[in-house]
This record gives C-alpha cells, structure tokens and sequence, in this order.
C-alpha cells in the first residue's frame, strides 16, 4: 500500500484497543438490561484475541459497541471506555467515528449473504470503501479495490469488479467483505462469526486467508466465534463470555488444556470432535442384511426441479437435485448423508418423506410407497416421520404445542381426545419437558427445547425411521449436545433407525453407524463410519474431513488446501443428465465411485 | 391499540359514526325526506348553516344535518356488506390460488390480473348501468370491483404459508389438504384477513361515495354522503357547506377505517407475533 | 295557388341598420360538437352551428318562429296540398365555390332519408312519396323529389302535410354538395361544405373549432361576424367567469344555476341577459297501460298533487309553471285553458274514489344528470302527500329511454333532460312520436303508452290543412287536440324552461336574437359586435 | 430480454381480450338500446331496424364481438355511434389531455410521496414523522371529488391563484394534478417508508457504516435503490388507479380528456367509445406494469426477467 499512514504505530505500547469496564444496555420491558456488563480486554498489535460463548452472550453487541454501530434506539453503551491507540471512542462524534470506522478498525460481518448491498457491484462496494477515506480518483480506487480482491485471494479478480453480490457464492462474498475490511490496512479487525453460515470446506479456505492476512499485515485480529475449534486453530488469547459478563480469559492453550470456570469446561466438553466427544456412540456391528427387512431401501432415487424459460415459458433445463441415490436403513440402525450445500440431502429427505415428486423406487418395510391408494400410503408414511432444521420454522407458531404433538395422531386417527392428552404428556416427559408445558406456544421455547418438541411429535406415531435433517446444526454446541443424547436414547429404547442428515462431519462422526458421502446429487462415498473417518478414499470425502477444525491447540491443521474452482452446478439443459458414478466396493461393503 | 392515539381517534370516530347512524332519528328533530318550505329561500336556494338548520339546508330544502346523519347508514352498510362480500371473494379465489399451484392457481390468477387491468371505476359505472342500482346492488357492484387487492394479497400470503416448513411438516406426518387449509393456513390468514377487512371498509366507502357523486349509486332519496355532494355541487360555490359538511364526514370515516386498519396492521402482523 | 311567394316577401326581414360588419367573438361549450353533417347532427350544440354552415329551401325569420324561404326564391303549394314547387335561387354557391342546383337539392333529401346515411331525421320526410321505399332500402332515391330544371324541384306528398314547409325548414333538409360528401364520406361532418353563412375554418377536436365568413354568401349583408370561435370542453362555471373577464362573448351552456342568483343581482350583468321561452315542456308521463294509472282518476289525481310552483323554485325560478304539453312560445297554445289545479286534497280524494284510499306503490324513472334527480324528489314528495310511494330510479340517459320505450316497464318518466325540445315550431311536432299511437309501439318515445284513435284521426285532419290562410283554423284544432289529451291526463306537465342567454357587452344586435327560438343560444349570422 | 417482452406482451394481449370480451359482454347485455339513440325521435320503426342490421347490432353475440374483435386487428376502434366519428380519432384528440393530466399527478406523487416517506422513516419514531404519517392516511382517505372541490373553492374562487377549471396552460394543470396525484402520493409516502425503514435495518447498511460511509451517501446510494423498488411496482398499479381517477378529477375541474368522453358515451351508450376508453385504459394499466417490470432489473440486477 502506498498512502502513507496517518497515525504513527503505537510506540509506547504494543496494545492497539483497550476496553474497559464496557457495558452496553438495551432498553426492555422494564427498563434497560445490560447485555453487556463491565467487559474488560486488552487487543496488542498482530495478536488474535478470541471470544467464545453461547448465543446470547453479548458478542456481538461487544463489537458493536467498538464501532460505534450498536442498533438505534434500544442499545447504548452505559459505563466504560473504548481506546483505540490515544483516542477515546466511546467519546467521539458520530463524524469522528465515521473516519474511524473502516479505516482504523474494519469489520466482518456474520451474514456474508445479507451484508453486502444486493443492488452495488462489488468494484462499486470495494471502492466506496477507499474513497471513503483516501482522497484519490475514481481509477485509484478501482487499482487498490483490485489489490484488495487480489490480496483475498479471488479467482478472477478483475472480472468480479463488475459482478453483482448475488453471483456470487457464500464463501465469495465473504472473501469480499474480507477484502473491503482490509484494503485500508486497518489496526483492528474484527470479524463477528465470519464463517458459521459457510461449508466447511470454504469455512476452512477463509479461516486460512484471515490468518495469512494478518500474518502478513500485523493487523490485530477480534475473532468472534462459538466453535470452539475455530478458536482452538486460530486464537492466541480467547475470552470466554456468559450472559454479557466475561467468565474466563487466557491464552488458548491454557483455556483448552486447563480451563478454571465450570462453564467453560461444559462448553469444551459439548464439542464434537472426530474421534471423540462425549456422546460418540460406539461401533455397533453391521447388521446382518439377510436376516432383517430394512425399514427403508431407496433405489435410484431420481429428483429433478425444472427451470422455465424463454418466450412460452417451456422447460429449458433441470435441477439435477438427486440424481440416481440408492441406499438401506436397517432397523436401530443410524445412517449419515453428509454433504455440502446444495448437494441434494434435504431433497432426498423430502422425498423419502413424500414431499416431492420423485423417480425410482423407495420401500418402507419392504412395500413400494409407490403404488397404493392415498389410504395406504398414509398408513405407510406413519413409519417415517422427519424433524426439521429450524425446529421453529417447523412448529406452526399458532397452535399449543400439546396440540402440535397430538396433530400426528389425529391425522391418522388415532386414540380419543383423552388418551391422546395422555399420550401426549408422556412423550412430553420422555423428551424432558414438563407435561405443565403442553398448553404454551412454541414462542415461548428456548432453541433446544423447540427442537425437543419436534422430536416428541416425530415420535407420536411409533415410527420405524426418524429422518433428522440438519436437526441439530442451529443449536449452540452444549445444547446439540443435549439433543443428540437424546436422539440416541431413544434409538436404543425404541429402536428407531435414522436417516441423520448434517454437513458437521465430527458430529456425523459421533453419531452414526454409517455414512455415506453425497456430491452433487450423487452418493461419492458410502460405508460404515470407521470405513469414512479412518479410510476415506474419495477426494471430496477426504477434503471434507480435513476442513474440520480441531478443538485442540495443539493439534493445529496444516494450510488448508483450496479448492481450484467453485462446486459444479447441478442445473443441465434438457437432454443432458448429469453422468452417474459407478460405485464399487472396495472391501467389507465400503463403496466408493470409480474415478472417471 | 390503546396505547396508539391515532387508532383510538379512528375508533372514535368509527364509533360516533356508528352512534349517529344508529340513533339518528334522536339526534335530529326533522326526517331526512322532508323537503321542508322554509328550507330554501324564495329564490330556492339553500339555507346556510344556522339555528334551525344546524349544517344549513340542501338544494330541496331538506335539513343537512340530518341527510348526512342517515346517509352514515349508507356508508356504514355499504362499508360493510359491500367489503364483506369483496373478503370473502377475494379470500377464496386468494387461497385456492395460492394453495393449488398448477392450472387452477394459474386460471385464478390470470383471471385476477385481468380483473387488475380494467379500470375499476368504469367497470363499476357500466355494471351499476346494467344493474340498475339500489343499495344492495350497489354493494354488489363495488364488491365486484373490490376483491381484487384482498385475492393478490391472500395468495401471496397463501403461497408463502404454503412453503412454510410447519406446513411440510404436516404433509409429512401425513395431513390431507382440508386440514391443513382450515387447521393451518386460514388461522395465519386471519390477521392479513381483518386488516385488509378494515382497510377496505375505507376503499369501500370512497367507491360508494364517488360513485353516487357521479350519479349511478345509491338511488335518491336516499342519502348518502356521495349522493349529497353530488346533488349539491352544481352550488358548492354560492354554498360550500353542502359540499364540504358531508365531504368531511367521507374523509373521517375512511380515514378513521385507514387509522385502525394500520394499527391492526402493526398489531395482528404474523411478522412480529411469534419471533420476538 | 302562390301562397308562398306573398308570404315570402311581406317576411323579408330588416337587419338592423346599426349593425357593424367584422369582428370575432368566442362562444364556449362544456361537451364536445360531435358532427357537423346537417343529415346527422342533433345535438344542442351543433344545431345552430349547422344552420349557419348550411342553408335549406326554407329557414325562419331571425328571432321568430316565423317561416321565410332560404335558398327557394319562391314556391308553390299544390290545391290538395300534396306537391310543393320550390324555385331556386340563382347563384348560390357552395363553400367550394360550385353554384348550387336542384340536383343538389334532390341529393341532398335522398341522402338523407337514405338507410346507410342513419341520419336520425329521416323520418321528418316520411310524408315524400316513395319515402318508404327508400326506408325499407328497395329503392335509390325519393320518387316524390323531381329536378324540373336546374332552378326548379317538385316535391310530391303522399299525404297532405301542413308541416312540410317546417320540414324544408330543418337541418336535416339542407343542401350539401355530393362531391364534397363523397370526397369525405363518413367524415363529410368534419368537412362541412354548405352554402351557408359561415365555413368551417378549423377544428381541433375536443377543443375549438373556427368559423370563418363566406365572404360569398347569398344573403345581402350578413354576415356581420369574421369569425366565430367555439371552445369546447369549458366548464358553465368557467364560461360564466371567462365571460365577466371578458375573454369570451357567449356562454354557450347558458348561466349555471348556482352564479344566477349573484348575475341576476347585478344591474350591470343582468342588463346583459336575454330571457326568452323555449320551445320546451317537462312533463311526467304516466303509462296507461300500467295499473294504477290505467285509470283515469288515478292520473288526473297525479296532475293535481304535484306543486309545480315550489319544482319552479327550485330550479330557481328559471321555469314558467306548464298546464298543457305545449310550450306558450309555440303557435297553437290554448292561454285561456287552466288545467288541473295544485289540490293535494282533492286528488287524496280521487285516488280514494279510484279504489286507492291508501295509496299505492310505484316507480319513477329520472336521467341522472343534475337537476333532474332533484326533481325527481320533489315530484316525490308531492306524491306522498296522497299517498302515493313512488321508487325513483335514476340511470343513464339511455336506460330511462329504453325502460320508457317498453310496454310495462316504467309506471312513470320525468322527462327532464330528454326533454321533448320542438324540431320546428309547430304545433303538430308535440303530438306524433309522443302522444300519438304511432309512438305507442315497443321502441317508441310515447312514454305514457296513451293512444287515442280519435285524436290521431283529428290530427291527421289538422295536418292536411295545408293553407297558410287556414293556419289560424289549424292551430285551433291543434289547441283542441291538446285540451282532449289532457282530458285523459296521460302526463303531468310540469313547467316550461326559459331561456337566459348572457352575452358579452360588446355584443350587438336585437335581444330576440339571442334567444332565437330556433338558433340555440343565438342566431350566429346577424349578430354583431359593436 | 426480448423473450421475455415478447411473452409478456402476448400476455397482455391475452390480458386485453379478456377485458374487451368482459366489456363487450356487459354493454351487449344493458338495457338500453344504442340504435334508438342514433335514430332519434322521430325514427320510424322501420329507420330504426334499418340502423341496427346496418351497425350489425341484430347478430348474435359472438358474432358482434368476432367483428369487433376482426376490426381491432386491423386498428380499427370502430366509430362512435352519436359522434359520428372515428373513435380512434376521438380518443387520439383527448388522450394528449389525460396523458398529461397524469404525469402530472405522478410528478405530485412521488415529489410528494417520496420525500414524505423518506423523511418520516429517516425521523421515524419523532413527532415529524408521525404527522407526515397522518397527513399521507389523509391523503388516501380523502374522495378525490372533495379534494378537488376544496382546492377549486380554497385556490381558484377564493384566492384566484388559479384557474377555476379547463384547460392549456401549466396553472390550470396544477390543480388538477394535486388532486390526482394527493392519493397516490398517500400510498407512495407510506410504502416509501416502511420499505425505507426496512432497508435502513439491512445488514448491508450497517455494513456501509462500518465502511465509515457519509450518512447522506449511504442513503442516497445505498437505501434508495433498495428502498424504491416496491414503490416501482406500485407505478403499474397506479395507472389503473389514475384511470379510474381522471373519470372524477376531469369532470371536477372539466379537463377535456378520455373520462370526460368516457362518461360522456356511458351516458348515451356509445359502445365503441366506451369500448375504445376502457381498453385504452387497460392498455395503459398493462403497459405500466410491463414497464414497471422492465425497470427493476435496472435497479435491482438480482431480478432476472424471464
Ligand atoms: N437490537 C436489540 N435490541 C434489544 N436487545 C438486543 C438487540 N440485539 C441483541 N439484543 C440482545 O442482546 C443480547 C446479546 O446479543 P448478541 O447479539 O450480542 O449475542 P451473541 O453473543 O452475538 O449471540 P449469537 O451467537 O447468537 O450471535 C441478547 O440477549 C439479545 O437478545
Ligand atoms: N423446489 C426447488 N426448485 C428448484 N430447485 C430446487 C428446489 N429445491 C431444491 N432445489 C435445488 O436442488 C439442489 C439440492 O437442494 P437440497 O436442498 O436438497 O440441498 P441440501 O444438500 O439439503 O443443501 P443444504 O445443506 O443447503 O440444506 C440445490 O441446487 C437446490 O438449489
Ligand atoms: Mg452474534
Ligand atoms: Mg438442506
């Protein structure tokens, strides 16, 4: 960079941000709640300063408050100082902090989706930036917002000036906003869950780029994150925060290797970990296949969505969703589809679950659910009941959940009014709620407990199989944990297979009995899990268990190896399906496509 | 609501509007038919406002005050019956054609956009022509003309409620579609439903006015708040009060109907209910 | 027989000797001129604008109702009353600068009653022989209309027709060119080529339209005006307020009713309004063949409870009170007959002798243009003085029209605003179409269904008086027709509007002029500006 | 692009023989009776039935609508029964008139609507907010009827600022324009601000800020775009809102455009005119969505039209 710095580096001490004693309140019912109480930290020049802690804790608002942005009205910083180097920020104007903000300390947002303005290009949006600050013409700004591009490492950075957010995939866009925050050379950057709503794959790519950045520009680094294996790879001190006060603080090697607070021990041990993690379940022994009749077996799965197009609207191509997915689900027996987005697993779940028009054949307990007349299909559904990635979204938010876990029943008729409330009430209990709850709304439940309601109305019907899809992945790290004992209990009482569907893989890792792999539409990969984690021979497979990040100091990956280009898209023209993979055994039914 | 002074204005006036019309004939010592001898002077024009005649006379000589108290029973149910009449049209052909997607939804639709593209007015003077109006028929020509906003409205909200994931939870578990229409959709209908109710009242009550101001609504001597103007207008400027009296009056209520309407908006938004 | 040419010279008419040539003047109109085609037009408006476009056989003394022939330097009336002799005037031209002859004149009356022009005047010349003929589309021209010699037509009767010379009289009849129509076809009326007083110089439609001099023209003297601009689509309010300001000369539309008070009020203004009458009656028509008002007591107790005095005063006084269906401007108006008296207690009593002690329950059919349902309610309200519960029902124009002209549809019409405004002034035009049988057909325009054999054959008997000595002996008979018809009370007849035509002060030219009983507002060719 | 213009204008022709069907049919079936109309009173039956097989008004429905529908195609709207003229040639003389009428009253309203609505959501909350709130709600509950007659009583008669009604100059536009375009300005302030204090609670704003963007600069380019596109979508409604609008406001103010002539030939059943107005109109509705819908992706380039 050429423009000269206008603020000398701290010489007298190495420490860039100082917070002190820093409380924010928000206005609520009854007067203002602090979500934010007396936070004290010190951030030193190219040092990464790690805050941990479950949602809610006041993250967030911490670095709001820092910037200056905290959401208006309703938030307010109330008590303590924020310096930056010699200036006082909670003091300053909002035209001073406006000078501040993005040139002295740059942010990333959370949401890489929503955070950049859908209607700007990016050389637009990248530029403005520079402008912002640096008196320097339009052309100058476009050389250094391609600089910035560049130094993210883009693909095509030149071309991506002109494109839109929207053509842009997740992981893209977080490389911009990346690219925005640091083409001002800032002094601290703090980044809020820069890559919880990113693949695992590109979660590690960005993980890596922050890291080089800041190698490379000595830029002290704020890491807002709840994985623990994020900040276990990248932090060098880390904070722990409970309900907005800070309950722990230290380097990262003493917080993994000895943690003081109770709290922060409960958090580490909820993390999965490959190989580990409390809830592991053991190897169980493949079943037998001749002997059972599996609950389900799904044969050439075929799933396409059409694309409309042109002048009369005809089909001009598919979405290949599920192309050509075969599989087995013996009774008790847990089976992962782990995958990135988009690679079609919620479309196999919806089809097994009759929610889209499907080609090939499923059988549930050895009959075709094609077939039948709607009455018997309906009898067969009652085998085979789904739980939902947002467990709120899946709750009809006008019913009582009492009724929310009879409706199943009363669909298929079954029982009188009171033996349903009774029945009810015992699934209530049997997922650890109280009975007293039933006549609540599902507002008025916490994540993990939403996420238990669904699992009691999936159970109401006795079925054989439970499809999980991404059941868990919305939850913080010790309520996941929870909800995954949960599941596996009842696996063992009731003997309910699963089809578990996630793109975590340590908790695929923890909880199944089988895997197998999707890409694009296609199973890559299947076997039982040791067949995966330990002997994975599929390239995408072995690429996704290495993005996974360790929560273990220690134990810090090697440099991420980048993916070349972005995932193939599954949209083809009319009359050109995608080409299927040939899977062939390579030992002891483990199942790997034919390189081609 | 209460804690919202715009909407317990609008429910004020909503209320004193209702009173009027309900209690009219206590209100007033004269009958709104009577054309009364000294209610025009003797080269017929009309009273202006005064002891006798509160809000002055009309251009027959007949108490104003008093037209425009039994003419509120006009707008009140017109507002009424004719938006209801719209809701529950709209409600329909909204529900059915944002919950079967397909040619059904597709003939729906197309049909609504169509209904879109005729300029409302004209549509409803040529079927009131037709018609020949009354107070009933009236009400059915503006409900004709009216349903269209609440049907684009239902089937967006419909087709949305649709994709929700509680409603494919219920289609896995198995739910057929009477239940999850009646069960599901229709109660998260029901805030958009009564918001639009309230603010089509308002809608309503300016077609009906607008419509009888051009002389093909409710039938003399009826009065209605429109119908006075329009009987009246030919001498808004030697006597403004008969145009300006029952003007305000059409104002009031619709913008009242406007203020709750909003408020409910605010309040009964499935948006903000839940999610908090 | 040479009846015509005396008369002709005795109404040769005196301009008047102040009168100064050149100048323009603006007169405005709120709704659009829609044609300028003397077989089509028959609007308020484009009626006088035509007769000063075009001229016919026969036209009246200005500001009377007074015959005189136009483009006919004389004629002749057969004994038996059934051919007419018209001779031409020599070097008339047409706009385009053709002289007119009586080949014209033939074209021009075949036009006319030819199908395909659909003019609505063609039945005025139902009386020509081989008018059916050429209605039913068998036959190409009038039999009846002969070209003698380029200067002289022979027009033959199939029946006496003491109207005919009002006939020759009305637009419809006017002499058009037949390259001009036939260069412009359906649009001639946007082409208008006459021989008239004044050419069409420009037309903006919806906006204005310019009348410029024919400097040609075949009258001595007139016209005084260069040039007459019509602007349309001005309000009456406007108009009235242009006019105070001075920017415009005549409201067309007259003076809105709710600015007459205020102009009435001011000496200076109201010293520049023109009353006159109109050759107008609105009435109430009852239909006879509905009960109640199939009897007689019924309708006549109907004539007795309406007030017409206080309906006058409500439309600010701008009405005489009427008793008879003629209009008191109208030739033939009995002064000495009374009619029925306003007794709303004497018609309870008849009601309750015709077996409606109670009253009864019935519909009144009104346009809906302002002031019209007004009146309605005042009608109304008198009516349920004796008890009688009239509905009103107030549509478009065309609706009361088509409900009138069903058999059993409308009990009653008020006429207001299709009011029957005479095509000539004579008395026979207020019979036929609306009292006589012939209009008593489904479609027709006799609203009240009243036909009466008698009085049709009396009527027929009156219209063969084609004499002009005998007019005074005709317009008796015709009085008599009316005073029987009224004897029935098929209608009520409510008032008769005047007229009030404000002008400019800087126009000239006597005050019967501007309320020309024919030239609606005024008589554009012998105005002028001081 | 052109696909998809060309699919949506088919659509809309679709769209107008729908409405010319729909219109067709009610004025076949009204009461009244356009021949006697033309024939006038002194008609004989026979004249009248002479004019009816002339027009073709004694054929079957369909077969009047297939004509109707024959002429159309070759651009012709018939000719107007009374006038006597071309219809086309009446609605081209008065359509310069609405026309500019209405862009007037989309001037007013978004002028007005538009910087109401931006103000009230930037001082949302405060009491200028409030009581631009309120004075839109008045907006769009007043009858433009008393609208227009206030303004012609409050501007015209008593202060004489303006004219008090017809036609050609810019002070006789004003007036009418207002009254037109208070109700839609209303609407628009209304959308305008919640779509603005929508977009304002948008992360790429609060992003925008963290670039230490100017406040005027991060509204202008950042919320504006965001924040207009639904009032964009509104336009095509508008103009159905106007049409049925100027029936009103042009004979409040006696403006000689198409309501005036509309209402004119629904008066006199004058089928083509009326025929010819209302699928003007729908046009004109049609149109404006079309075009609406080929704005945006100007705007927004997420929206892809196909
Ligand atoms: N605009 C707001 N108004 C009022 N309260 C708020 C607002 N935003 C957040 N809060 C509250 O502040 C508290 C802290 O929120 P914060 O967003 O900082 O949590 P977080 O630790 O970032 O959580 P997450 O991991 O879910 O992002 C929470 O209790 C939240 O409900
Ligand atoms: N209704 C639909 N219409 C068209 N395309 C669809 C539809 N539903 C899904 N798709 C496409 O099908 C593909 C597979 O989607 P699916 O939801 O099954 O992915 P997933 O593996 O569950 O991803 P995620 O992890 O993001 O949930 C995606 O490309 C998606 O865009
Ligand atoms: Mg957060
Ligand atoms: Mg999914």
């Amino acid at each position: 960079m050429t423009s000269e710095r206008r603020h000398p580096p701290a010489v007298r001490s190495d420490v860039v941000l100082a917070v002190e004693g820093l409380t924010v309140v928000v206005a609520g019912e009854d007067g203002p709640r602090p979500v934010v109480s007396n936070l004290s930290f010190a951030l030193k020049r190219g040092e990464t300063l790690s805050i941990a802690g479950e949602s809610g804790s006041g993250k967030s608002m911490t670095s709001l408050a820092i910037m200056g942005l905290l959401p208006k009205p309703g938030a307010r910083v109330a008590g303590g100082s924020v310096r930056l180097g010699e200036s006082e920020l909670t003091a300053m104007s909002e035209g001073e902090m406006r000078r501040v903000r993005g040139n002295r300390i740059a942010m990333i947002f959370q949401e890489p989706m929503t955070s950049l303005n859908p209607v700007l290009s990016i050389g637009r949006q990248l530029g403005e930036a520079i402008m912002a600050h640096e008196s320097i013409g339009r052309a100058e700004a476009k050389r250094r917002a391609l600089d910035a591009l560049q130094a993210v490492r883009i693909p095509d950075a030149e071309g991506r000036l002109k494109q839109y957010p929207h053509e842009l995939s997740g992981g893209m866009r977080q490389r911009v906003m990346i690219a925005m925050a640091i083409a001002l050379r800032p002094d601290v950057l703090i980044a809020d869950e820069p890559t919880t709503a990113l693949d695992g794959t590109v979660q590690g790519e960005v993980l890596e780029l922050l890291r080089d950045l800041q190698k490379e520009l000595g830029t002290a680094l704020i890491l807002i994150t709840h994985d623990m294996g994020v900040v276990a790879e990248m932090a060098d001190r880390v904070i722990v925060m409970r309900h907005g006060r800070m309950v722990e603080k230290g380097p990262v090697g003493d917080i993994f290797s000895a943690p003081k607070n109770a709290y922060t021990r409960e958090l580490l041990a909820a993390v999965p970990r490959i190989g580990g993690g409390d809830g592991r379940v053991g190897t169980r022994a493949p079943m037998s296949r001749g002997r059972a009749v599996p609950v389900v077996e799904v044969d050439g799965l075929d799933v396409t969505f059409d694309v409309k197009g042109g002048f009369l609207s005809k089909v001009e191509a598919h979405v290949h969703a599920v192309a050509g997915v075969s599989f087995q689900i013996m009774p008790g027996e847990t089976l992962s589809l782990v995958g990135e987005s988009g690679c079609g697993k919620s479309t196999t779940a919806k089809a097994l679950a009759g929610l889209v028009p499907y080609r090939g054949d499923i059988l549930v307990g050895g009959s075709n659910m094609a077939g039948h007349t709607g009455a018997e299909t309906k009898a067969l559904r009652r085998d085979v009941q789904m739980i939902f990635q947002d467990p709120f979204a899946s709750l009809d938010p006008r019913m009582r959940v009492g009724d929310l876990v009879a409706e199943p029943m009363v669909i298929h008729a079954i029982a009188g009014r009171e033996e349903r409330r009774q029945r009810v009430a015992g699934l209530f209990e049997r997922v650890g709620l109280s009975p007293d709850q039933m006549d609540r709304y599902p507002h008025e439940f916490s994540g993990g407990q939403r996420q238990r309601i669904c699992i009691a109305r999936a159970l109401a019907l006795r079925p054989k199989l439970i499809i999980a899809d991404e059941s868990v992945s919305a939850l913080d790290v010790s309520v996941q944990a929870r909800v995954l004992r949960l599941l596996r209990e009842l696996q063992s009482e009731f003997g309910i297979a699963y089809l578990f569907i996630s793109h975590d893989m340590a908790v695929v890792e923890n909880v199944s009995d089988r895997v197998a792999v999707m890409y694009l539409g296609q199973i890559v990969e299947a076997g039982t899990r040791d067949q995966i984690f330990a002997d994975p021979r599929h390239p995408y497979t072995r690429r996704l268990i290495a993005a996974v990040p360790q929560p273990d100091p220690a134990r810090r990956r090697p440099a991420f190896e980048r993916s070349v280009s972005e995932i193939p898209s599954p949209v083809r023209r009319v009359g050109d399906p995608p080409r299927r993979v040939r899977l062939v055994d390579v030992g002891a039914g483990h199942l790997v496509a034919a390189p081609t | 609501m209460i804690r919202r002074p715009l909407a317990v204005l609008g429910i004020a006036i909503i209320l004193a509007t209702v009173g009027g019309a309900i209690f009219a004939p206590y209100l007033t010592a004269f009958t709104p038919d009577d054309q009364m001898f000294d209610g025009l002077t003797l080269e017929g024009a009309p009273m202006p406002p005064g002891e006798k005649f509160l809000l002055g006379t009309d251009l027959l000589g007949r108490d104003l005050l008093t037209r425009i108290l039994y003419g509120a029973r006009t707008s009140l149910i017109i507002g009424v019956v004719a938006n209801g009449i719209a809701l529950v049209i709209g409600t329909l052909i909204g529900v059915t054609a944002g919950f079967y997607r397909g040619w059904i939804g597709t003939i729906l639709m197309r049909f609504t956009d169509l209904m879109m593209a005729f300029p409302a007015l004209l549509l409803a003077i040529c079927l009131a022509a037709i018609l020949s109006p009354s107070l009933w028929i009236v009400a059915m020509v503006i409900a004709l003309v009216n349903w269209v906003q609440t049907a684009r409205v239902v089937y967006t909200e419909t087709s949305s409620l649709s994709r929700r994931e509680f409603i494919e939870a219920e289609r896995s578990m198995g739910a057929g579609t009477p239940r999850i229409l009646f069960r599901h959709i229709l109660p998260h209908l029901l805030p958009t439903i009564i918001v639009w109710g309230t603010l089509g009242i308002s809608t309503t009550v300016l077609l009906e006015a607008t419509l009888s101001y051009l002389g093909v609504g409710v039938q003399p001597p009826t009065p209605s708040w429109g119908n006075i103007i329009f009987e009246n207008q030919t001498y808004f400027q030697a006597a403004p009060w008969l145009v300006f009296f029952p003007g305000a009056a059409i104002l009031a209520l619709a913008l009242a109907f406007n203020l709750v309407g909003d408020a409910l908006r605010d309040i009964l938004d499935p948006t903000q209910t839940g999610r908090m | 027989q040479d009846g015509g040419g005396a008369g002709a010279k005795t109404a040769e008419y005196q301009p008047d000797p102040s009168a100064k040539e050149g100048g323009s003047i603006v007169v405005t109109y709120k709704d659009d001129v829609s044609t300028l085609d003397p077989a089509i037009g028959y609007d308020w408006q484009n009626w006088s604008m035509i007769k000063s476009l075009f001229d016919a056989m026969m036209d009246y003394v200005p500001g009377t109702t007074e015959l005189r022939p136009a483009l006919a330097e004389s004629y002749e009336i057969s004994e038996d009353g059934t051919v007419f002799t018209f001779h031409l005037k020599t070097g008339v031209k047409f706009h385009n600068g053709r002289e007119m002859t009586a080949k014209d004149v033939k074209y021009s009356l075949d036009r006319v009653t030819d199908p395909k022009t659909q003019s609505p005047g063609a039945g005025f010349f139902g009386s020509i022989k081989g008018y059916e003929e050429v209605a039913a589309g068998t036959a190409d021209g009038l039999s009846g209309v002969e070209v003698v010699d380029p200067q002289t037509v022979k027009i033959t009767l199939s029946r006496p027709d003491a109207t005919f010379l009002h006939v020759m009289a009305l637009n419809f009849a006017s002499v058009v060119p037949q390259e001009a129509v036939e260069e412009y076809g359906a649009d001639f009326g946007h082409h208008p080529v006459g021989t008239g007083a004044f050419k069409l110089a420009d037309w903006t439609i919806g906006q204005k339209l310019v009348f410029e001099k024919n400097a040609d023209y075949w009258r001595d003297g007139v016209p005084y005006l260069d040039q007459i601009t019509f602007e349309i689509g001005q309000e009456p309010i406007v108009a009235l307020l242009r006019l105070q300001k001075g920017e415009v000369d005549i409201p067309g539309d007259g003076i809105p009713p709710a600015k007459f008070q205020e102009v009435m009020a001011d000496p200076e203004q109201k010293a520049r309004v023109v009353e006159g009458g109109q050759l107008q009656t609105g009435y109430i028509t009852m239909n006879v063949t509905m009960p109640p008002f199939d009897k007689k007591e019924v309708r006549e107790a109907v004539n007795m409870a309406i007030d017409k005095d206080r309906i006058v005063q409500m439309i600010n006084n701008r009405a005489i009170p009427a008793n008879q269906p003629l209009p008191p401007s109208m030739p033939g108006y009995d002064e000495s007959f009374k009619g029925y008296p306003h007794d709303p207690e004497r018609a309870k009593a008849m009601l309750a002798e015709a077996g409606f002690p109670d009253g009864f329950e019935t519909e009144l059919y009104v346009m809906n243009t302002d002031p019209n349902p007004r009146i309605a309610q005042a009608i109304q309200q008198d009516l349920s003085q004796i008890g009688i519960k009239a509905d009103i029902q107030s549509l478009a124009q065309a609706n009361v029209i088509a409900a009138g002209g069903a058999k059993d549809q409308a009990p009653m019409i008020w006429s207001g605003g299709m009011a029957w405004i005479a095509d000539f002034p004579d008395p026979s035009n207020f019979y036929g179409p609306i009292l006589g049988c012939a209009g008593a057909v489904p479609g027709g325009w006799n609203w009240s269904w009243y036909c009466n054999e008698d009085l049709d054959k009396e009527a027929a008997e009156a219209d063969s008086i084609v004499d002009p000595a005998k007019k005074d002996e005709r317009d008796a008979m015709w009085s008599d027709i009316y005073g029987k018809v009224m004897a029935d009370a098929p209608w009520v007849p409510v008032f008769n509007e005047q007229r009030f035509t404000m002008k400019s002060p800087r126009m000239g030219g006597a005050d019967d002029l501007y309320v020309d009983p024919v030239h609606i507002p005024i008589n554009y060719d012998y105005v002028y500006v001081k | 692009m052109l696909a998809y213009v060309a699919r949506r204008l088919v659509q809309s022709v679709l769209i107008l023989l729908g409405v010319s069907l729909i219109t067709f049919a009610l004025l076949y079936v009204l009461p009244a009776d356009p021949v006697r109309q033309i024939a006038g009173r002194s008609a004989t039956p026979q004249t009248v039935e002479n004019i009816r097989r002339q027009l073709g008004l004694d054929q079957p429905f369909v077969v009047q609508y297939g004509r109707y529908l024959l002429g159309l195609a070759q651009g012709d709207f018939g000719r107007s029964y009374l006038q006597r003229t071309e219809v086309s040639e009446l609605i081209t003389a008065r359509l310069p008139a609405s026309l500019l009428l209405m862009a007037g009253a989309i001037v007013c309203e978004l002028i007005l609507g538009l910087t109401m609505g931006l103000v009230a959501a930037l001082k949302r909350g405060t009491a200028t907010d409030q009581a631009l709130m309120v004075s839109s709600f008045v907006g769009v509950s007043a009858p433009q009827f008393v609208v227009g007659l206030l303004l012609l009583y409050v501007f015209a008669v008593r202060l004489s600022w303006f004219p008090i009604g017809g036609y050609g100059t810019f002070s006789h536009l004003v007036l009418p324009s207002l009254t037109l375009g208070i109700l839609g300005a209303g609407w628009y302030s209304r959308m305008m601000r919640s779509s603005m204090v929508d977009v304002l609670r948008q992360d790429y704003i609060r992003t925008a800020r963290a670039k230490g963007l100017r406040r005027l600069t991060i509204i202008l380019r950042h919320a504006l775009p965001n924040a207009i596109l639904p009032v964009i979508a509104m336009i095509g409604i508008d103009i159905g809102i106007f049409m049925s609008g100027i029936v009103v406001v042009e004979s409040v103010f006696g403006w000689p455009g198409i309501g005036q002539l509309a209402w004119q030939a629904i008066q006199r059943v004058d089928i083509p005119i009326i025929m010819g107005v209302t699928l003007v109109s729908a046009c004109a509705i049609v149109l404006g969505n079309l075009l609406a819908d080929l704005v945006t992706p100007f705007i927004d380039p997420r929206i892809k039209l196909q």
